[in-house]
């Protein structure tokens, strides 16, 4: 495929492309932040590169599986905060800080 | 295709310019008064002091963001239900996807019922 | 649908005019309020400056831009400015979606050396597909400026403002969303314009495969969800931070609100914020419950027929349709806003823990319930 | 040709946005941050005709999710963090590298792929709702078992969120 036709014309691997590079930004923050709510946050920045991969598929493929799963997707990830956030309130209430090192203490 | 996306950017590009415009403007014209120390301090009526980050914040209002979270995933999920209902109901299927939802949504009226009990809603 | 430059102009322009007009209505309804809680409470209200104190929003105008600058000293300077701005975002994007009038045929023209059109002039700033589903999407942002608002100005007062404002929109936002479900139900549509269409000619509806006509009523959504269209004008009103549900500014607990540190034209951007709002609630509010922009018991077809005596054929009678019905439309909107003012300026302050059980204990099950019988009635109706 | 550039300019919204939630240091900021990408992402599902997505990404991510984000960091008052990044400079570097590592991986593979679907093979959907109807017909027969499971995963936040309230005290409680 000749590179000037690559950039006029957006194809599946475009939008593939931005969704690979959400979910490792979203990997970058993940392992390198130290802020409980900020690992939370890089995790949805990954779910969401997840969800425009999905959304892609389903529109270049003609299908609407895609968009069906992103629902999933979306519904799983809002618990997953709410839940994270809690368990953050309930961390910063004990230490008050949400240093991801604080979890460490946490002995059962 | 794409072209739906350009009216909604190019109103939301106009309301982002006219008000940064014009708040520029205003703080060329209005009055420059060099401001006094007691005036850059946070408005309490009067009583000067207290800072934000001392004020005890309920839990009540993360729970409330919480508690929305789930019935608003529940509202989404009942849209695309309500748009192919009386299609369903057309085609025959209508007990079906009416039974459907009502195990979903007696699932959550059973969620609200416990928060209830729990007091989750109280506001004192 | 390509469009060629002048459709595109001509499209841009019109956008432009809307956002003018909704930044015009605000002084406008700000008179309105004035005059009108002046009229409530056996007072003359501004009426000085002008016919009627008319011209007092110029001279309010002028001196929202003749105030000092301020920021407070340990505002974050950045959000303390974006929040105004940001206040008029929602309102604005929303008002898009709203269908005003029937659209505007105009005809071939000529226009330096060429000839354009025919073109199809829409009264609506764009036609997006599944306008509800976009106005709740976008309305659904309104409470980041509140909240900017509270952390930018960095005062107790304005932070517990915005949190209480963020709480009660996003509780009244939810019962709102389960109250829109029975009209999403009956209609089966997402789109405006298709609802609009849906509730012409007489009130009808087919129950038990028999067809039921009640000649004297118009086919209007409120006779069909009067539940619902209670639930949601009351939500829109707690949306709007108005009075009674006005307790994120409650002056006697929390000085004025999220906008304690705020004066001047970035107050004035809250304030567009807060009637663009309105202004929004109340379209949607006709549309869903009262035809939008449709004329009781006179169809698009008699209309059209009346009109064509007096402008012919053509060009002209769609041109004369679209500006009856837009008057229409605007007579149902001035209605619904001298609610809005009228309600603020005759009920009393709710406490804010009997706003939060008003929210979550009555308007949530209730929108469930008329959810729940809408479906039920729908499903037994079909037989 | 406008909407390539559009394209490329919601592409850099996003992901400027999205690296600025993983560098700037401040959380509210961050979160800010978030919301704007959320937004971009959503603006870019509306472009590829997903209307009924796109409203539910607003709805959902930007209306809900972020809102709680900001607030907790509201509750909290968390101001600027001294640790906001690992320590060391060898993790730090294996980390970067790792991160674009894996890009460049994905990258590679999928140059390799799929590259024959591009925009031209696009047919337009008949209409939105249209295609509305075809997603919730799938929701409701094909994906039943989820949909239903959704109600109960909803049930386990409402029961964390219920302890959670029985738990006395503002954020700042144990310094009264």
């Amino acid at each position: 495929m000749p590179l000037t036709s690559s950039l006029t014309e957006i194809s599946l691997n475009h939008y593939l492309i931005l969704s690979a590079a959400l979910f490792c930004i979203g990997m970058f923050g993940v392992i390198m932040r130290k802020n409980a709510i900020v690992i939370l946050m890089s995790i949805e920045l990954m779910l969401n590169g997840v969800n425009v991969s999905f959304v892609a598929f389903s529109r270049y493929q003609n299908t609407m599986d895609g968009y069906v799963i992103v629902f999933f997707v979306m519904a799983i990830a809002a618990a997953e905060a709410a839940v994270g956030l809690a368990l953050a309130v309930a961390i910063f209430k004990r230490f008050r800080e949400i240093n991801i090192s604080s979890f460490e203490h946490l002995k059962g | 295709m794409i072209y739906q996306l350009g009216p909604v950017l190019f109103m939301a590009t106009l309301s982002l310019l006219f008000g940064v415009v014009v708040l520029f403007l205003v703080s060329k014209v209005g009055p420059k008064l060099k401001p006094t120390k007691a005036k850059l301090e946070s408005y309490e009526s009067g009583i000067s002091g207290q800072q934000a980050s001392t004020t005890k914040v309920p839990v009540k209002f993360y729970l409330t963001a919480i508690l929305f979270i789930v019935f608003d995933i529940e509202a989404i999920f009942i849209y695309p239900w309500a748009a192919v209902f009386k299609d369903f109901l057309a085609e025959g299927y209508g007990s079906f996807i009416l039974i459907e939802m009502v195990v979903f949504m007696a699932t959550l009226v059973w969620g609200l019922f416990y928060i209830w009990k729990g007091k989750a809603l109280d506001w004192e | 649908m390509r469009m060629d430059a002048m459709e595109a102009a001509i499209n841009a322009l019109k956008l432009v005019v809307i956002f003018g007009m909704m930044i015009q209505a605000v002084p406008l309804l700000v008179w309105l309020e004035r005059r009108g809680s002046a009229f409530i409470q056996h007072r003359f209200g501004p009426n000085r400056v002008g016919p009627l104190g008319l011209l007092q929003l110029l001279a309010d105008a002028v001196k929202f831009i003749n105030k000092e600058e301020f920021v407070p000293g340990k505002g974050h300077r950045l959000l303390f400015f974006l929040a105004p701005i940001l206040a008029m975002m929602p309102g604005a994007l929303a008002v898009l979606a709203i269908p005003f009038s029937t659209p505007i045929e105009i005809a071939a023209f000529d226009f330096a050396g060429s000839t354009w059109g025919p073109y199809l002039l829409k009264v609506q700033g764009a036609d997006i597909p599944l306008g509800i589903i976009y106005i709740f999407g976008v309305s659904s942002l309104a409470t980041y400026p509140l909240l900017l608002a509270g952390w930018g100005s960095s005062n107790k007062f304005s932070l517990m403002g915005a949190l209480r404002a963020s709480a009660q929109m996003i509780s009244y936002e939810l019962a709102m969303g389960l109250a829109v479900v029975g009209v999403m139900i009956i209609y089966g549509t997402f789109y405006l314009n298709e609802m609009i269409d849906m509730q012409q000619g007489p009130m009808n509806f087919m129950f038990m495969g028999k067809e039921v006509i009640f000649p004297y009523l118009p086919n209007w959504g409120i006779f069909y969800q009067p539940l619902g269209f209670l639930l949601f004008l009351v939500c829109s009103y707690a949306e709007a931070n108005r009075l009674p549900f006005d307790l994120p500014e409650a002056e006697g607990e929390l000085v004025a609100g999220y906008h304690t540190e705020y004066g001047g034209f970035k107050m004035l951007m809250f304030f567009i914020g807060e009637y663009g709002h309105m202004i929004v609630s109340s379209s949607v509010v006709i549309i869903f419950y009262f035809g939008g922009y449709l004329i009781p018991f006179l169809s698009t077809e008699d209309l059209r027929q009346l009109l064509t005596g007096f402008v012919g054929e053509g060009a002209m009678l769609s041109l004369a349709t679209s500006l009856v019905y837009l008057l229409s439309f605007i007579i149902k909107l001035v209605i619904f806003l001298w609610v809005f003012i009228w309600v603020r300026w005759s009920l009393p302050r709710f406490r804010y823990d009997q706003l939060m059980d008003l929210g979550w204990k009555t308007m949530l099950p209730w929108g469930l319930l008329n959810t729940f019988v809408t479906m039920l009635l729908v499903y037994l109706a079909h037989g | 040709m406008t909407s390539t550039v559009l394209f490329y300019l919601l592409q850099f919204l996003i992901l400027a946005s999205a690296l600025g939630v993983v560098l700037i240091p401040n959380p509210i900021y961050c979160a800010l941050m978030l919301a704007v990408s959320m937004i971009g992402i959503s603006a870019l599902f509306f472009s590829l005709e997903a209307y009924f997505v796109a409203g539910v990404q607003l709805i959902v991510y930007a209306g809900a999710v972020m809102v709680l984000f900001v607030m907790v960091i509201m509750l909290f008052n968390l101001k600027n963090e001294v640790v906001a990044f690992s320590k060391g400079l060898l993790s730090k570097v294996l980390k970067v590298s790792l991160s674009v590592l894996i890009f460049a991986l994905i990258a590679s593979s999928l140059s390799m792929s799929f590259a024959d679907l591009n925009s031209s093979q696009l047919q337009p959907y008949e209409s939105a709702m249209r295609s509305v109807k075809e997603l919730s017909a799938l929701l409701f027969t094909k994906y039943i078992f989820a949909f239903e499971a959704i109600s109960i995963l909803l049930i386990l936040v409402v029961v964390g969120a219920v302890s959670l309230a029985r738990a006395k005290g503002g954020t700042h409680a144990s310094d009264k």
